[in-house]
């Protein structure tokens, strides 16, 4: 699949990192599903499809790729291909999304699939400030409940999200994660021990993004092909999960 | 016949594989964790990503492209150096257990005397084999040559790998040469005792139309996959022709079928590469259930009389044969 | 910009195409009657399959294989002689009527001498440009290399067909050699006015496992279609940086966007191989929509704004270089 | 398409020589569409399908390939790959065939289809001899009227099956026709006469057999690909059919 390019039609800043990019494309794709986001001269990223149609995504402004990707503009070309990986499950009565930072874009995919299909849907979001908190309204527009957490606790729950919904996890018999390992592991061992099902969107430095190359390895997974999502009862005896990491030459680095 | 009657086990310098299905290097085989988890998938040994001395980031993305017909990449050789290597095979080895296939350990370098120390490095960790990738650029030679273009390089390249270690040398070949067979005698002249053939075709370039750019980073990419699979059969053919050593195939195989034509033109077993990521990681149990049937089905019972049936009478690779 | 607004005429030696897809030698072209049905079917231009002086049977069946990711052959470059030659190409320009477009004569020879004889008689016809397929056998080297294998050799042929014909003349070259920049550099020292790329790739093989038999009569035949599309992507970039002549790329493109990729790469038109067969003989017509429809979109009005795109500055193949 | 080896289950000697091969395979196809048939070493030639399943073929022993096929058994190899070719039209009421020599292989399978449909189907064959009158008994017995003429006058009409048929032309809506080419241009000078839609499936000198290499060139058709089957308008006024040929360097030559 050789890249195709799009044209950027609408470019939204979430905050003063954040950006979302609507493009004049729509990809047949699944909640959790990731695209390979190529700009010509900068390199090429995996980034998670926000929404499908028009093709969305959502970009936070961390390094060289990403600050480039946030200095293009209305009418200018990105290319993409895909989409690669495992998707979420879409099921269950009540559904928990636990997000932190940027990971509130796949679950953003998750939940209008989830409320297009009746699951009732809360989304539980964390982050530093509550200028970090992103995509809210998106979330509220579409019948998701919110739940917010910041660490400082400007806005919502203070401390940790996972702190914040520990106490109402019974209500919920599916949760969908995708945000910071750390706070990954902090749900899956919640749900571990609730015996709730469970499943997490992981990230790992990728080259190929579709199986071939070996960067992504995760213990004996490969992110890429096999996840990015992953149900919590997959990575209970997974080595790296929350504790390795492999840098971009493949060295397995501690988190 | 039936399938389970066939003998599919095969052995290269004496390491024995209960199939002829290898993971190709570079092919998922960057962690010990997947080695042994392609080993449960069924392949018949696990061939680790090329590594050098120091670690190498390799090229920015893109570096992997399918363009329908074949995969074109230039993952620029990234890999996390000798030494974590050496704790990947051993991860490997201990993770397999019981279940354990051959090992083999794939090196490169830029110069032949770094070579020479990788090779010595990575015997440490007691591959069953060494590969020596001598598809990469010679930074002495000028215009970087490949170490594969030339006999005579490649012969140097062979020598400097054997006097470094106790354990069987493969030598793999880039299939981007005039005339391989000669290639292939000069490195079995220099001590080779087998060969893989072939690494990846070309090189080969896409564009985007729109921003009229190199879709590689790197501009241009080796070829592989199904693309190449007739350039693969007839370099491993030239080579069965002109050596009696061992034969790894390698270049384009996706089923039992294209194991058995590669076994039939002289190859004692197969690596296997795209196809891992086309039909997943069990690519290796499936190809060993398709080959099993069509063997038992042609009536050949084991690799041994599968093998070099293609030749001519009297070819070097073919077994029984006395060159 | 709408599609109808795109100029998609081009030049070769000042031969002027309506668009820039031709056929490619050896596909079809044997009779005037076809040459002018393809010319109907939206061809900017026609080549004539390849004559030597006398005529050829070829190898036997079977000659050609398609093997999914691309076609293998080896038809052993079978035609009706020269003379037979003549006269199809008078019939397929008497045929074309008004609606003519320029026919390009391939010629080929087992020999240096026999090169210009067959140029000069195939001159009686008049083709708009003389094509020399130097990829066959040549019979007066050791082991029958072929004349496009070395730049020496290569210049030789053009010298002696340049000096057989004021026709302009476009020389083929393969993509089989270590470095198809220096054989384009010696064929335009030598005279060539134009290069297409490339001939065939590999050779490879293709075995039948049940009667362990390669499948082609010749055993081994030459690649072509989508498999090999990245490396005469990457030949024609090599070769518009190295030399200004016209360059015709070939190879495995089947639509608009293979034709704009080539162009992009410094190609001024495009010939047409496998598409023909597998997109049928209206190919030409469906890849000159698609082309326009691209160019169109991207706002590139002209082949001469989109050739040379993806060349670095200052590339001899980029319009407006003055090298 | 790789050719790929099927058994002989069944070897019928249809007369001194012409034989059928039945093999341990079945193919999708239409009748008037040919394989290329492989003997490894030995060539590879077209032949027409005579029925689909299991895949059997008629062959006349004529020069070195055919007769190699001749001499295989029961239990042997062959290679084949295809369909190759546009097939017979099955249509009209009251369908006549008229068939010279082998001719009759892919009009039996035209027949069975057309008897299948219903539709009311003749046989015309005709041969130097009687003995020469190949696979009569299997048109009748998937219940096709037959009309039979030899050159002798041993069987049948004494002459040109086409003399034979043409007083009752004018009952058929629709003519198909194989055979040798004097024959076909014979079938089609009564249908063009007549008003009769009719095809021909014609033979030329073939190399790849789908349509690249421009072997078969017949006026500005490729009998491989446009044909082998053509619709008698379309031949009206094509320059070689009936008159010219191509031998396997390419050369036109008379018929
Ligand atoms: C499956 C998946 C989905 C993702 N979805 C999103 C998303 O929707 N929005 C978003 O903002 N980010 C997403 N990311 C992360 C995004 O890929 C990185 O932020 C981006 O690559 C950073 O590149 P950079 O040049 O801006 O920063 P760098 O300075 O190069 O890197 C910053 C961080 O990004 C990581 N990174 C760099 N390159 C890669 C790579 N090739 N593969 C994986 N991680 C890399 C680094 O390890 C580091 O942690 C996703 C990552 C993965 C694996
Ligand atoms: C579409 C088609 C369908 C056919 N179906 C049948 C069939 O069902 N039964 C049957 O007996 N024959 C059939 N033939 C004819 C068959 O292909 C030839 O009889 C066969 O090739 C003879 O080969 P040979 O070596 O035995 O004889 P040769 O001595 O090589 O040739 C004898 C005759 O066969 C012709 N022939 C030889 N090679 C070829 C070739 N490659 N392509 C076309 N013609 C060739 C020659 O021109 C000559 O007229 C068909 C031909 C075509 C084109
Ligand atoms: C993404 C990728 C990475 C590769 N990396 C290496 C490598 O590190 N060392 C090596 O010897 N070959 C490498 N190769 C070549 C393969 O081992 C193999 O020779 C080639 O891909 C042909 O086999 P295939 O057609 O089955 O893929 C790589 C190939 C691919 C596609
Ligand atoms: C069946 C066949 C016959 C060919 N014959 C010739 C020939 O006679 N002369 C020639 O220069 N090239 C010949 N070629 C090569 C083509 O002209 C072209 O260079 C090659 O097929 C690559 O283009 P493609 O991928 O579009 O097919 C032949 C190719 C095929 C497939
Ligand atoms: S990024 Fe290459 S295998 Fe996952
Ligand atoms: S036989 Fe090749 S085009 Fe018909």
């Amino acid at each position: 699949m050789i890249p195709q390019m799009s044209r950027i039609t609408r470019v939204l800043f979430e905050n003063r990192s954040v950006a979302t990019f609507e493009l004049d494309a729509c990809v047949d794709a699944e909640p959790g599903q990731f695209l390979m986001v190529w700009l010509p001269g900068e390199g090429e990223k995996p980034i998670s499809i926000m929404d499908p149609d028009p093709l969305t995504i959502t970009v936070a402004r961390v390094g060289p790729f990403s600050t480039a990707l946030h200095q293009r503009q209305v009418g200018d070309a990105v290319g993409w291909r895909g989409p690669f990986g495992r998707p979420f499950t879409v099921d269950g009565r009540h559904l928990l999304l636990v997000a932190g930072g940027y990971g509130a874009a796949p679950l953003h995919f998750l939940a209008r699939r989830a409320c297009d299909a009746g699951i009732s849907t809360t989304l539980a979001l964390g982050a530093r400030t509550g200028d970090d908190l992103i995509l809210v309204d998106r979330f509220r527009a579409i019948g998701c409940t919110t739940v917010l957490a910041t660490d400082r606790g400007d806005v919502g729950y203070q401390g940790f999200v996972t702190d914040a919904i520990l106490p109402d996890l019974a209500q919920f018999d599916r949760v969908a994660a995708c945000g910071p390992e750390a706070m990954l592991y902090a749900v899956a061992r919640m749900c571990w021990d609730a015996g709730v099902p469970a499943e997490v969107s992981l990230e790992r430095y990728m080259k190929c993004g579709f199986g071939i190359c070996g960067q992504c390895a995760m213990g004996d997974k490969l992110v890429c092909k096999d996840g990015p999502v992953f149900d919590i009862e997959e990575l209970r005896h997974n080595r790296d999960f929350a504790r390795f990491t492999r840098t971009a030459t493949g060295r397995r680095v501690s988190l | 016949m039936s399938p389970e009657e066939v003998d599919l086990s095969t052995a290269i310098c004496g390491v024995h594989l209960r199939n002829p299905t290898m993971l190709a290097s570079g092919i998922v085989g960057l962690s010990g964790e997947v080695l042994a988890r392609v080993a449960r998938c069924g392949a018949g040994a696990v061939v680790t990503k090329s590594c050098s001395l120091k670690p190498r980031v390799g090229h920015p993305n893109p570096v992997v492209v399918d363009y329908g017909a074949g995969v074109i990449n230039a993952v620029g050789l990234s890999n996390p150096g000798v030494e974590a290597m050496v704790a990947e095979i051993r991860d490997a080895r201990e993770l397999m257990g019981e279940e354990r296939v051959p090992i083999v350990a794939s090196v490169f370098a830029h110069s032949i005397y770094d070579f020479g120390t990788v090779a010595r490095y990575i015997s440490e960790a007691e591959p069953d084999l060494i590969e020596a990738n001598i598809s990469c650029p010679n930074v002495e030679e000028e215009f970087g040559q490949l170490f594969s273009s030339t006999p005579y390089v490649a012969a140097q390249v062979t020598r400097r790998v054997k006097s470094s270690t106790n354990i069987p040398v493969i030598v793999k070949l880039s299939p981007n040469v005039p005339n391989i067979a000669e290639v292939a005698k000069a490195v079995v002249a220099a001590g080779a005792d087998a060969i893989s053939a072939v690494n990846t075709a070309g090189p080969g370039m896409l564009l985007d139309v729109e921003s009229a750019r190199p879709v590689l980073t790197n501009r241009v990419g080796g070829l592989s996959g199904p693309a190449i699979r007739p350039l693969a059969v007839r370099c491993v053919y030239d080579i069965a022709n002109a050596v009696s050593v061992p034969v790894i195939g390698i270049g384009g195989q996706s089923d039992g079928r294209d194991v058995a034509e590669m076994i039939s033109v002289g190859a004692v077993a197969v690596g296997v590469g795209t196809a891992v990521y086309r039909r997943g990681m069990e690519v290796f149990r499936h190809m060993t259930t398709e080959l099993a049937e069509l063997m038992a089905r042609l009536g050949i019972d084991s690799i041994e009389r599968l093998r070099g049936r293609g030749l001519p009478a009297g070819a070097p690779g073919r077994p029984g044969s006395d060159a």
